[in-house]
Formats: C-alpha cells, structure tokens, sequence
C-alpha cells in the first residue's frame, strides 16, 4: 500500500474563552472622551456589566489561532462532501468584497452613492439568468434552503393569483431535506415520490401523482445521486398540464453550467447556491446565498425591493411590484457573498463555468470508476458532479459508512458526505468538484481501497479511527440526550 | 484556467480509465434535447489585475465609510471592527470550511461556536441561543412561529415601532399559511402601545428595543401583559450593541429574542451578510430552529463539541421541522464572537455607553437648533427629530460634502410630521458632528 | 504537577514543491495580448523554459497552508526567544502596511506624490530620537547588524575627517556574534573585554584598554543578560577622554524605553530594532530594520540620502551631505517595517512604552524568582527585560539546555535562546517580553519546573523530546557534514 | 492598552512574588544619574480607529498604482501580486516565527525557504542561493567582499552600467577598508566596456543584465574577460522578471550572481523590504554570506530541514565571519517562492515575454513620435530614449493626469543627451500606454 497516513504534530491546547477571561483586560482601547457623559435612566440600564469574558488581543488572537489549527478546510486538503461542491475559494473573491467600496456601504445610502452595487448585483442577476436560462432573478435569499422558501413563496403566490389555493407537492425521495421543509413552510403538503430503478425520476411516477391539487414538484437535478432528471423535459410537461409549476434546486448546478438551460427544459423556479457553484466559501456554516430565478411569467412574484435599470441611466431599487411575495430579508440579501460569486463569475467567464462543470463531472466519474470494484454502487451508470456508494460490501466485517469516514481521517481526507442521500443505505455521497487535482484524486482513492482492504484485515483499526486527530469519535447520543449548550 | 489543475494529458488519462472517448460524452446521461445549444453570453474573463481593476473602479462609485460621515443606522451600524476580528475569522480553516458534520475535524468551527451561543446567551438573557441565522428579520418571522407552533396559537401581535423592513419579512413568511398579523401602535413617548390590543388566539408579542424610533420599549411592562394573555414575548433587537448597557430582555421576561448582530463586528456590506441572533428560555429548545452545538465528551474522555439535537432539523424530520434552515451565517457568529471576545465586559460598556453619548450630544445639538425629538423615551445610539420642512434639500446637498445624516421615515409613519431618525456611534467624532451641525444650522 | 503536556492532532504532510509540479498547470491568467509578440534575440534569451515547477492555484494555496501548520509564531504561543523580543505583533499594524498608498507607491516618485511616505519616515525618526535621547536617525539601515555596521562606518568615517585612523574597538564578552563581525566590516579590530563578576562591564576595564588608537567602544545595552550596564556613564567619559566614540547596540531597548534616555547617559550612536521593540513581525527571519541614531555631531555622517523638512514646508529626500557614510540599501530602507513601527508608536504613546518597558521588566523578573531555585542563575540580581539561567544544576542527570529547549515544546512552548550568551556555559535566556499574561508565565514556569523534575526522574524522555512535533530532533552535524542546499 | 495583558491584581502578585514595592523598584540595577527624568515628549496615543484615519489621511497623500499609470522602473517594478501571494505569506505561523533556529517546530519556514534556495538556484543557474540578503544592492555589496575574500585580491571592476544606487552601495561597503573600485565604462550598444580597463589585483568583475539602462550585457564575453584574468564575473539584476526569459548568468559563466527580487512578489513599498538574491557555485559556498538552510533527517529517518553552515556566521565566528548579516529578508525570500510557485515555469515565460513585449511597444511608439531609443542591444521591459528639450515640462503635467513617465537618467550620466528610462510592466494597458503618447506628441 502506497499510501501514507497523515502525520501526527503539536496541536496546542486552549481553554474555553470564559476560562481565559480576566476582568481588567481588554482588547480595545478608547479615545478621550470628547462629548459628555450621559447616563441613561436606571429603568432601562443594566445595573450590572454583562458576563462577557475580558482578554487582552493577544489572548484573542491565540484562542482563535489556536482553535483554527484543529479545523479543516478546502485549504487543508480535499474536501468532497457530497452535495456540498466544496470547491476552492479563490483568495482574490475575498479581496474583491473586502473592498471599502462595497464593504462599507450603508443599504440605505441614496441611489447616487450606490450605483456600484446596483450595477453588481443587476449584472449578476443578469448572469445568473443567462447561466440557467431562466429570464429573472432576486439575489435576496439568504441560502439554498431561502432560496427554496422563496420559490415556494412564489408558487404560492402564483397560485393565489389565479384564485388557486393548491394543498400538495410532489417531492422525490432523494430530495434534500430542505425540500419538503420549504415547501411546508408555505402550507404545501409533500408527496413524497420514488426514484426509479436508475436512481431517476420517472415521468409515470409523477404523472400517477400529478393533480389538481398539487402546485407542482420540487425537485432537484442534476438530483442528489449525481444523475440527470433524464425525464424531466416530460415532467414538466406533465406537471404544467395540470395546472402546476416545476420548481428545479439548482444546488447541484456546478454539473451542468453551459452544458443544460433549466429554463429551456421546463423549469419554472430555480435557486442557485452561490456556496457551493460559484465558490464562496462556506464559514464553516455560512453565510451564503440562494437566489432565486423565474421565468418571465412569475417575475411580477419576485421578492422586493428589486434591483432595476432607471430608464435615465444608473440603477435602483423598486418596490413596486404588487403581485410581489414581499420581503425575504432585512435589506437585500448577502450582498457581499453576491460580491464573490460576481468575482468568480468575472474570472472564468461562459468558457471557464462550462469546463468547471466538465471537470467536475470528469473527477466524479474518475471516483466512481476507480472505487467501484471495492465498494458497491447501488446505480452503476456514470455519474454527474458526485457519486454515490455504500457501505454494503463492508458490512460483513462490520464496518461501516461512519467508519470509512472517520478513517479517511487519518489519511488527511475530509469525509464525504454520509447516510445521505436516504434512498441508498449507508451511502457514502463522494463530490470532489473540479478543483481537485488527478494526483490527489488518486491519493484518495488509494485511501478508499486501503480503508477497504483495512476493513476486511483489521476492522478494529478501522472502528478505532480516527487515530491522528486531536480528539476521537465524540458521543453525540449523550450530547442530545442531556443537551449542554451554552456554558 | 488557473483554478483547474487539469493539464491535457490528466484529461487523457482519466478518461481513458473511465472509458469514455471525450469530456462531453460524459454527459451522455443528459438527452440530447436537454442539452444547451449554444454557448453562454457572458462577458468575456478578465485576469486578475483586470478584475481588480474592475473591482477598484465599481467599489469607488460607492460612498462609504471613512470617506463619508455617517449619522445614519435604521438596522445597519457603523462601528469599528477591530482589526484582529477579520484577521482571525478569516483564518482558511475557518473560512473554507463547511458545516462542522464531522466533528473531529471540526473542533476549531465547534468550540467557537459553542462560545457564541454562551456569550450570546448572556447578553439576551436567555437559556439558548442558536448557533446563528441568517438576519435579525429572518430570525424575527422564524420566532414567530416558533410561538405559533409552541402556543397552537395562529395570531401574533407585533409593534408597529419594530424596523419596518423586519415587519415586512414576517408578512412574508407569515402569509401563506394563513396566519395572522395584528399591528400594535405607539405612544407619544415613542413605545409600543398595547391599549386596545384584541389578543385572541395570540401566540406572541413581538417588540423591538431599543425599537426603530431608538426608543428603549418597557420590557417588562410588556412581557406582563403579554403573559397574561397567554402569549409569548419576543424582543427583537436591530442594534445589538445596545445589550452591553441596557437591562437584558430574558431578565424583563422576553421568552424568545430574536435580533440582527452586525454591529458585533460585521461590515455594514450594503445590508448583509448580517447575522440573526436567535434565543429562547430553556423550555423552547425543541421548537427552536436552526443548528445548536452541544458539549459532550469523545472516546477517551476528553471535551469536545458536536452538532446536537437534529431531531429538529429538516435533515432529519424534512417536512415536519422546526424551520427549513441549513446553511445559517455561522461564520458572522464565530465573527461576532471574535468581536465580543476582543471588547469584553469593560469595552462593551464602554463602547455602548460611547455610542450613548455620541447619540445625546448630537440630539441636544440638533433640539438647539429646532428639531426637537419627538419622543421622550430614553433611547441609546438612534433617535427621531422632527425637521423643519427645508431639511431635505441641506441632506442632499450634504451627500456631496460626504456626510449622510438622518433618514426620513415618514412614508412609514404618516402620522408623524417630518420626522427623521439619526444615529451616531463611536467612530463620529464631535468635530465631524459639529460640522455637520454647522451646514444644517438655519 | 498541574501542567498539560501539548496535544497531538493531524498534521497534514506535503511533499516538496517540484514533487508537486505537474507541466500544464499554472497559477495565473493572462489577458488577450493587446500589443505584438516580439521576440528576443537567441544570443541573449533562453533556449529553454526555466525550470520552476507548476501548479494551479490551489496546490500552492495547499502547499502552503500546510507548511505554515508546522510552525510556531507568536500566535500560537509563549515565543520567549532571549535577546528577541518577541512580543505579540499587532495586526493593525499589517493594515497599515498593507494601504495601498504605502505599499504600492515608487520609490522614485517625485516628492509631491510621496509626501505621506515622507512625513511618516521623518515622524518616526523623531520619535525614535526621542525615545532614546539622541539627535538625529537614519531609518536606512536593514536589521540590527546592518545598524551596528552603519554606526561603525560612522565612526570610522569621523575619525577620518579628523584625519585619524584607529584600528581596534573594544566590545564586551557578553556582545552579540553582529558586533563584532560589524567591527571587522570596518577593518576595526575587535578587543575582547571580560563583564565583571556581577555581569556587567566595569569602567575599570575598559580604563585599561581604552587607548589612542581604539576607535570607541561597542556596548550592548542592557546587556545580553539582561542586565543594566550601570557604569555605562563612567566608560563613556573614559572613552571619551581618549578621543573614542560611544556605539550602544540597542536590540534591547524594550527594557528602557521612557526610563532610560541613551543619549543622556553619554552615547554617541545607537541603533535599534524595530523588529523587536516596535513590534515588527519577525516574518521568520526578517525583513526587519535597524535605524541608527546619532549625536547632533554625528548627523553630517548619517547616510543619505536623509528625509528633510523643507523649508517651504512639505518634505524632501537630500543627498546634500559630503561627509556622509553614502549609501546602505538600494532605496531608503525597509520602509514599510517603519510603517509598523510608526503605527506602533502612535498606538502607544509616550505613556504606553514606558508602561510596555515596565511589564516587561516585571515579567522577566517574575520568572526569575519563581524558577531560580530549580535553575542555575549565574547572575542573582533583579534583571531587566531577560534573565539568563544555565543548565548546570542538571548536567548530573546528563540533561543539557539543548533538552530543557526541546522538551519544552511538548508542552506547548517555543524554547528560549539557548547556548548564548556565550559568557554563560549552557545559557538558557528567557525574554517573556510584556506582552506575555500571568497565566501564560504561570504555565511556563510550571513546564520548565516539570522538566527540571523529569531530568532528575526520567532523563531519558527528557532526550527523547520532543515528541509531539511532527519530526523529531534533526540531525545537525550531518547537515553540516553534506550539505544538501537545493532540490 | 490592549496589547498589555497585566491587570493591576496581576502585577501585585507579581511584585509580591518578586518582592519589590513597585514597578519603578524594578529598575533598581539602574543608576539615578541614569534615569530619565521627564516623560518623552510624544503625540498622544491613538486608539485604533483614529489609528486607521490618520494612516488612511497619510496613505492619500501619495501617489500610487493603480490610480497613478506608472511607465517607470529603475530598481523596483509595478508588477501584478496574486491575490494568494500575501494571503499565504501573511499565515500568522509564518510572519511571526524569528529566524528558525528550532527546527523542530519551525519546519514550515524551512522547508518554504529551502524551496525558494532551489528556485532561485535554477533561475540564477548558480548551485548555491543563501536564504536571502537585505536587498540587491547589499547582496551585490557582500559579493564584491566575497570576491576579495576567496582571491585575496583588493580590487573591483565595476560597471558604469549598474544601477547608480547599488554603486553606491558599493562604495559604502568598500570604502572604509580601502579596496578599490575602477569603474568601467560602457558602449554605445549600451553595454559595459571593458576596453582599456587596468586589471591589476581585480578580484571581480560586476555587471548588471539587464543594466540600468534595461540593456542585455553579453554576460559569457565579460565572463571570459573576468576569467582571464583570475578575476569573478559578479553578474547582477533589479528586474528578476528577466530570468524567466533571458539566458541565465550561471550559464554564462558568472561566479556570483547577486540581484534584487522585488519583483517576485513584493509590492514597490517606497522601496522596501526588497529581497537580495545571493547565488554562487559550489565551491563558493564556504564564502557565503548569510543563512542557508539545508537537508537531513530526523531521528526517525524522516526528512527535514535545519539552518546549516554556521561556521560561516557571526554568531559561531564572531569578527572572522563572512558577513555580519544576522536578521535577513526571510519573510520576502518566502514571498517570492510562493510567487515563482504560483506563476510556474509557463507563467514565467508568458509574463516576463509580455513585459516584453510591452516595453517593445512603448519604444517603438516613443521612436515613432521622435524619441529615439539611445541604446542598441536587446533590453527586456526597460530602455533609454533621448527626449527632446521640452519633454520634461510634459512630463511634470502628467504627474497631474496620473501618470508617472520616465525618469531623467542625466545626472548620473551627463555624456547622454537629455536620456530618459523608461519601463512598461504586464499591468500596464495599451490603451494606457497609447493615451500617455497622446499626452506627449509634439
Ligand atoms: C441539494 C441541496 N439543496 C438545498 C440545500 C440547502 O442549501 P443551504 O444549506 O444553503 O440552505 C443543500 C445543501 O446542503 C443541498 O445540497
Ligand atoms: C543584542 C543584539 N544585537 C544585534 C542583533 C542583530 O539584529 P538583526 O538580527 O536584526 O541583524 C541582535 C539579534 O539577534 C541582538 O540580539
């Protein structure tokens, strides 16, 4: 076996901030006061100083400094978490919105003083339109799952204008599961309906389903077992016969930009994630951003304010649009994260999002082909941006997907996603997007035949992992069950 | 394209492995009538000098801050973020990595976050504090039916003094499902005002404090009240820096604060990424939505911290979750706590009280030369004055001189008579007051 | 014993850079050519492609990233490098070197266009007389070693134009290996002289050395063991008296500032590092800078060319000096260091250094009362801003300061300066500079007993170490022996 | 301040563990004459917002690129820094390690540094490159000394053509110890002449390719000239672009080739930090001044890399050392690794034969509109022109338009008529550059 574990290194340890706290420090420093003290009434001031620990700056930037070395990031090492496109994050995005110009903006600065931002945000919506094939957007959603809320915002709305109040709506079962939550948010009820044997959808299955009490399907594509909805040009129609619309998560776009126009298929609603396909970077849990995209026909939903051109010259922001859902957000949505996606945009240009995708689609089928004689693959057809395993042939040594996991570990690999998508036991849901390079393609597939081999000769090696990390498995039952959440 | 490692020859070999003859035939699982004709219209790709300057010139048709004197907030503030808040935050560990599933190697994201929801918690007198929404408005509408869903109540009583942007997201994620929405006036001390209120079936009241006017709302007062009814009380809040002086609202009886943080060292960003501060009292915690970091121990023993209890997440329980969220704006909290970490008790206080004092001095200053508040409620870094009708013309000739001050809300609130709210906080000095002061003076 | 010994965590490993190379791939676009290809001709341009190895983008963000994890800086923890001053370097700092108006701006621009530029270096120049009390500085110099040899050539340079010529100059035992070695630059012949029994040089000494044809003296102060050279005033005027000049290294000014004024006390130059006292990030090995100072009649001297205040206001660069020593660096020195420095300063004031100097002293003092009964303290009086201890009270059980430096880094902390001063056998020099917390010098002081503890109970896993860092002891003699110095 | 973590409680303790009375106690060892007695006389501290003002308001007053079209080299170039350069050289690991006397946990700087000795080995065509010198004026310095050292020889032949700053340089370095330097003149191709040059006693011969004037010295005819007659051939750079498309000097035959690596990487910073590349053949290594880092093996076997060849250093051989350079230019040497790493050898190529390219097209155009080009050899993004009288009264008003041209070259060369050097860099536009010749044709 060629492959070589990570290796073990000093990783400092630090307390808990409260833990390092002293009161008489502090990290800030004040100028003489140059305007007079002005108590506020006892009625409404604290009377004690709030329980926030005091730290000198060096003992902030050491807690924090510290805490970061036992993170991984795309920076650290490959990071394919399927359904997740955890691409490089280009250091050039983060200059661009860190530019006072956009940073330190105020939302409610006069349209004069704004008209960079506009042009951004109208330019990118512009861009993201042309990427889909959709003919509107709104980059107000916060993240994907916003983003589904305001597309069911927008069926609902659609509908209510027509007089229509519509109580279902078809989801399949390898949706994620933001899907059905989203749409329950809006009143909709989701049926939940069944890939076929393929890992598709099946125009049938829906059309079986398909009422006039349904507003339409949500459904994901290329969806969450890596595949295209070959079906969904029928679908579509299907849905749209009776009276429903097609709502299409777009967060697996990083497969298809250049190669499929959502629009031109049928889809009615589309959201992106600006976090995964267009390489903001995650924070470790966001922010992101989802917006949403229409046809023609629902822009007069779209949420407000809108970013328009002035027919003067110069951009601005309406709000008058009726028929609108409203308002999604305080202001007008992660705007500096629309400042990265913008910059990438800019850099790769129609040539460079097209062949991002091919090579996302090249990496996952190179996984898929090199692993498949090791580890079951419940579809065997080639794949799109992801591909996605089983545990199935370890179960015999008892092994399982967690296992695999936590063992890539020890070769310096971030896991995949696991037991998810839900159609497929103990799936293992591999996305190594394009910025992955063929020789660490191969290291990991090297550690996914070792870990295999391991599982097989030594499983307990394998239930022991991780073995280089600071901490091992944590227990997260008694986390929930006696839930410790604040300190 | 520098963000591929693909050289030609990669390209060769791996599909030859796969066993396919070209990168488009493995797109062969797409129909053909599925396929996009022609090629995108996109502009052509700039290098990066090229996008810089791009960048450079797009972000210099904006005014901003320093450049521009700012005595302005209505929900988004200008405070000093201290340099070492960005430099940790943006650590590549923490900032290229994704929701922390995997909690060995996520320690760092963990334990950050664990520390947020703490010190979050203290600050909103409450048990729990999610590991962060998306905005304070976002947050709000989710709070509320989180009190819907908790009270099996369907309507909710919200002040009409809460950030009109705020009460706009609640129509919004109100109204499908039918729920309903009862507006509560205000007072001439500039509060909310409960007399009159119908409080059928309320699940909620929703106020806001220091509200939008600045006005700091009686908490208490109407926790009572709303308690009496059987609903609950939710504090929202736009300016957070507000908590490090004022009575807390868990200790006024807030069962549920939901509030933006940007000013917990988050640029202004034209309006986001904020960051939606989320907290209940310890008998919420199941219905609150959103992601929760837990403490627990590891194999050996040793601390350690995982996300905890999904069971409320859509991953899990899909349609019947508390909320649709994932992804939320953990990197603004871990920034948020970075910021609280660096200011501490002693400079939270005093950084509040600074604010305070910036916001009165500019009030008496403006009441001298005629625009009087119009309300008598103590306020904290915002205020309303009533301006004399030429007042619009000097702003906008002020914009040339770089200085955006005050904000006229009388769309929003007819009733009052050319009213205008300011905000002044730690980085405007009394000289750029006085200046400021000088143009507007009759 | 209450002290935790250093975690282990993953440590990712990362080959050599060309091992990492793959031909094809690069790390920056170009634009379209917007003027004709020209060739050069074949005499004059390569006939191949250098041989730089290629990677994209994220490979070299990878690569790097994971170097840095196996270092240690100031941000990571306890950094109490004697006679280095590594104290916490603020980030503020950074973002102003970082301005665009700083950083991007040409040294040959004409005056009116570098105006900022000038007014911070002449700033700062006056702050740095100022809190050393001499007259006149050049900010030129490089690093310490390149100040001691401009003073040198300043002196060498005075004595000229009076006509005289001097071959030796006296320098303690205690000094620096830079002053010497910046003596001999200079053709002056270093005179060696012994530190009394109490750790600083005695005027006595240098009474029967100090002679006519010995150009002054070279005097580090406080001294390399971080004492007070308390006869200091004594030895000037001796040296003086016999036409010599007075050369203070002031590396360790971080002792003195606002307490001490150099000039005062009789001496003619000076230099300091703005990498140490100023806070300057040491970047592992520079850039930092080393300004020299100097008596009024010394200022002709200084190199050029000099930051002047116009007379019709504004600055200017000036060349206008015949007797200057002429040039030390390509340009005027490490000018954005000295933004830095500048910030430092304006961040402190006169108060806040004097303070910094103050808490430095304390916690150098603290750590020498709490370790000297398990530690040998050759020099028992109350120290400055370091104190030295030596290994001789383990040298029973085999343990040298080489074991005490490395085991400490399995609790977490970067060892101190060991083996120097050289005057110390087995010196262990300890400079926790004023930005270090009780707590932190708490834990120190617990690890360093600890290990004085195992030297005596179990030398042998005092050799071993360390043992958390990803290598262990590396083999210095065989470096040496073959030296193997490029891939 | 916040950079002080001691809270008055701490510094009792720790007074009491030292048992003095006060901090000013602590100071005992210090002689009252010794004492300052007032407080220094400096401006008020800043907190960090007033901070970042005043540096904004000093940073305004100065021209600078972008704003600022600058057709101007002359020792530092306006070259294009990858977003990833300072982002990864700015790793807090690195930027705040000292020099990495403990391996063990410094390995990260080791390895980064032996890479850059590689690199800059391969692009100088030496065997050796130490860890980096001060800048290429000190490094060129230290050669000379260097050379006189491994000859025994006292005296150096030095090009007119070399930068006049790094001449001076020279004479610093030289000066006090009395070596000699002989200056040599140069052609009208605008390269050095050697013709007529006394080499008695000359321990080295220095050049610069591209010279000062931009021009390509025949580096194999100098080092054939040096050679014979036991003299080394010091070849050196201002513009290490160059290396990625001309000959390199080691395959010329240069002994020592000692330059400035500004280029790669490092912003013009009024001039510095710069990076002093410092290479030589192999059996010069003894002779190196500075730190170099080297190859060996861990206790385990594992590779790794430690400082090496101290004996060389003051801090081992004190005054018989071959340099007294303690501190060097680390972080700038790290800097240009990740540079050269981040363009690779196609990126080189491509942009150092688009500065090129660039700079041809400016000479042509200037020649064109009567400004004929002084020199005839091959230059790669610089060149002399001879401008006519009333150029330098155009050139003042650009300064206006944004634009920096040229730079008078007469006082250091009063033989030429009215001489111009001008640069073009891959940043700079044809447009930019059409619309200075706009600016300027009679
Ligand atoms: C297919 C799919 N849809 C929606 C989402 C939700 O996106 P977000 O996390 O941004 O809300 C995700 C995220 O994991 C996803 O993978
Ligand atoms: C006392 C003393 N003098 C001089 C120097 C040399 O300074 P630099 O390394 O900046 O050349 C040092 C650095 O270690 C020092 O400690």
């Amino acid at each position: 076996m060629s492959i070589q574990m990570a290796a073990s290194g000093l990783s400092m340890n630090e307390p808990l901030l409260w833990e390092r706290g002293r009161s008489g420090r502090c990290g800030v420093d004040f100028p003489e006061d140059d305007v007079p003290d002005r108590m506020l009434p006892d009625d409404v001031a604290a009377s004690t100083v709030p329980d926030i620990p005091a730290l000198s700056e060096i003992d902030v930037v050491r807690h924090y400094t510290r805490l970061s070395t036992w993170n991984f990031g795309v920076d650290t090492g490959m990071y394919p978490l399927g359904s997740c496109t955890m691409k490089y994050n280009p250091k050039t995005n983060e200059r661009q919105a860190g530019l006072g110009g956009f940073a330190n903006v105020h939302p409610l600065v006069p349209e004069s003083g704004c008209q960079g931002v506009l042009r951004l945000m109208y330019e990118l919506e512009q861009d993201l339109c042309e990427i889909t094939g959709m003919d509107a957007a709104s980059l107000q959603p916060a993240a994907g799952a916003h983003g589904e809320l305001a597309g069911m915002l927008i069926l609902h709305a659609w509908l209510s204008q027509r007089g229509e109040t519509r109580h279902k709506i078809i989801i399949p079962d390898t949706a994620h599961g933001t899907n059905p939550a989203s749409a329950a948010l809006c009143g909709f009820r989701p049926v939940a309906v069944a890939s076929g044997p393929s890992g598709i959808l099946q125009a049938e299955t829906v059309r079986n389903v398909m009422d006039e009490d349904t507003a339409g399907i949500m459904i994901t594509n290329p969806n969450t077992l890596g595949l295209f909805e070959a079906e969904l040009p029928e679908i579509c129609r299907i849905v749209h016969e009776k009276g429903g619309l097609v709502y299409a998560d777009g967060a697996n776009m990083n497969a298809l930009m250049g190669i499929v126009s959502m629009g031109c298929i049928g889809v009615d609603v589309i959201h992106l994630n600006l976090h995964k396909t267009f390489s903001t970077p995650h924070g470790g849990g966001g922010p992101g951003a989802g917006p949403v995209l229409v046809k023609r026909f629902l822009e007069p939903f779209l949420p407000v304010p809108r970013v328009i051109q002035r027919e003067e010259g110069g951009f601005g922001l309406s709000d008058a649009y009726p028929l609108s859902i409203g308002r999604m957000v305080g202001f007008y949505g992660h705007f500096l994260v629309c400042v990265r996606a913008y910059s990438y945009i800019r850099s790769l240009g129609a040539e460079g999002l097209r062949q991002a995708s091919r090579l996302a689609v090249l990496n996952a089928n190179y996984i898929r082909s090199t692993l498949k004689d090791v580890y079951h693959l419940p579809f065997d057809t080639p794949c799109l941006h992801e591909c996605v395993f089983s545990d199935r042939k370890l179960l015999p040594y008892k092994v399982g997907t967690i296992d695999v996991a936590k063992r890539l570990m020890d070769y310096g690999f971030h896991p995949p996603t696991i037991y998810f998508p839900l159609v497929v036991p103990g799936s293992i849901m591999i996305e190594p997007t394009e910025t992955e390079s063929l020789e660490e393609l191969d290291r990991f597939v090297e550690a996914m035949r070792t870990i295999a081999e391991e599982a097989e000769r030594n499983p307990d090696m394998v239930h022991a992992a991780p073995c280089r990390t600071r901490v091992t498995r944590l227990d997260e039952v008694e986390a929930a069950r006696r839930p410790c959440l604040a300190g | 394209m520098r963000y591929f490692p693909h050289t030609e020859e990669d390209i060769r070999r791996m599909l030859e492995t796969i066993g396919v003859e070209s990168l488009d035939a493995l797109f062969s699982g797409v129909p053909p009538d599925c396929r996009s004709s022609g090629s995108m219209n996109l502009p052509d790709p700039l290098c990066e000098w090229e996008l810089d300057r791009k960048m450079d010139e797009m972000a210099g048709q904006n005014a901003a801050v320093p450049n521009l004197t700012l005595l302005l907030g209505a929900g988004r503030y200008h405070h000093h973020i201290p340099s070492i808040v960005p430099a940790l935050a943006n650590r590549s560990e923490f900032l290229t990595a994704y929701t922390p599933y995997q909690p060995e190697i996520s320690q760092g994201t963990l334990q950050a976050i664990y520390e947020y929801q703490t010190l979050a918690a203290r600050l909103m007198g409450m048990d729990v504090v999610t590991a962060s929404h998306y905005d304070g408005a976002t947050a709000l509408a989710e709070s509320l039916l989180m009190a819907v869903r908790k009270t099996g109540k369907s309507t909710v009583v919200v002040s009409r003094a809460i950030h009109p942007h705020f009460r706009q997201v609640i129509q919004t994620y109100l109204k499908p499902t039918g729920f309903v929405v009862v507006e509560a006036g205000f007072t001439d001390e500039g509060t909310t005002d409960l007399t009159g209120i119908d409080w059928t079936d309320a699940a909620a009241l929703a106020v806001q404090s220091p509200n939008f006017f600045g006005c700091v709302e009686p908490l208490s007062r109407h926790a009572d009240a709303a308690h009496g009814t059987g609903a609950l009380l939710v504090a929202s809040f736009t300016e957070a820096l507000s908590l490090g002086i004022l009575k807390n609202p868990g200790s006024q009886g807030a069962d549920i604060v939901a509030g933006e943080g940007q000013s917990f060292g988050l640029p202004m960003g034209f309006g986001g990424p904020g960051l939606g501060m989320l907290g209940a009292r310890q008998d919420l915690v199941r219905t609150l939505p959103g992601r929760l970091i837990g403490k627990t121990r590891d194999r050996n023993g040793n601390p350690g911290f995982v996300l905890t209890l999904a069971t409320r997440e859509q991953h899990i329980r899909r349609e019947k979750a508390t909320s649709n969220i994932c992804s939320n704006n953990g990197h603004c909290a871990l920034t948020a706590a970075i910021y609280l970490a660096t200011l501490g008790a002693e400079g939270l206080v005093r950084m509040a009280r600074t604010n305070h004092n910036k916001a009165a001095y500019l009030a008496e200053k403006l009441q001298e030369i005629g625009m009087p508040l119009v309300f008598s409620a103590p306020f904290f870094n915002e205020f309303v004055v009533q301006a004399p009708p030429r007042f619009e013309a000097v702003r906008r000739t002020l914009m040339e001189k770089g200085i955006l001050a005050g904000l006229s809300i009388q769309t929003h609130y007819p009733e009052l008579d050319n009213p205008y709210l300011f905000c002044a906080t730690e980085t405007v000095s009394r000289a750029e007051i006085d200046r400021f002061l000088a143009e507007v003076k009759p």
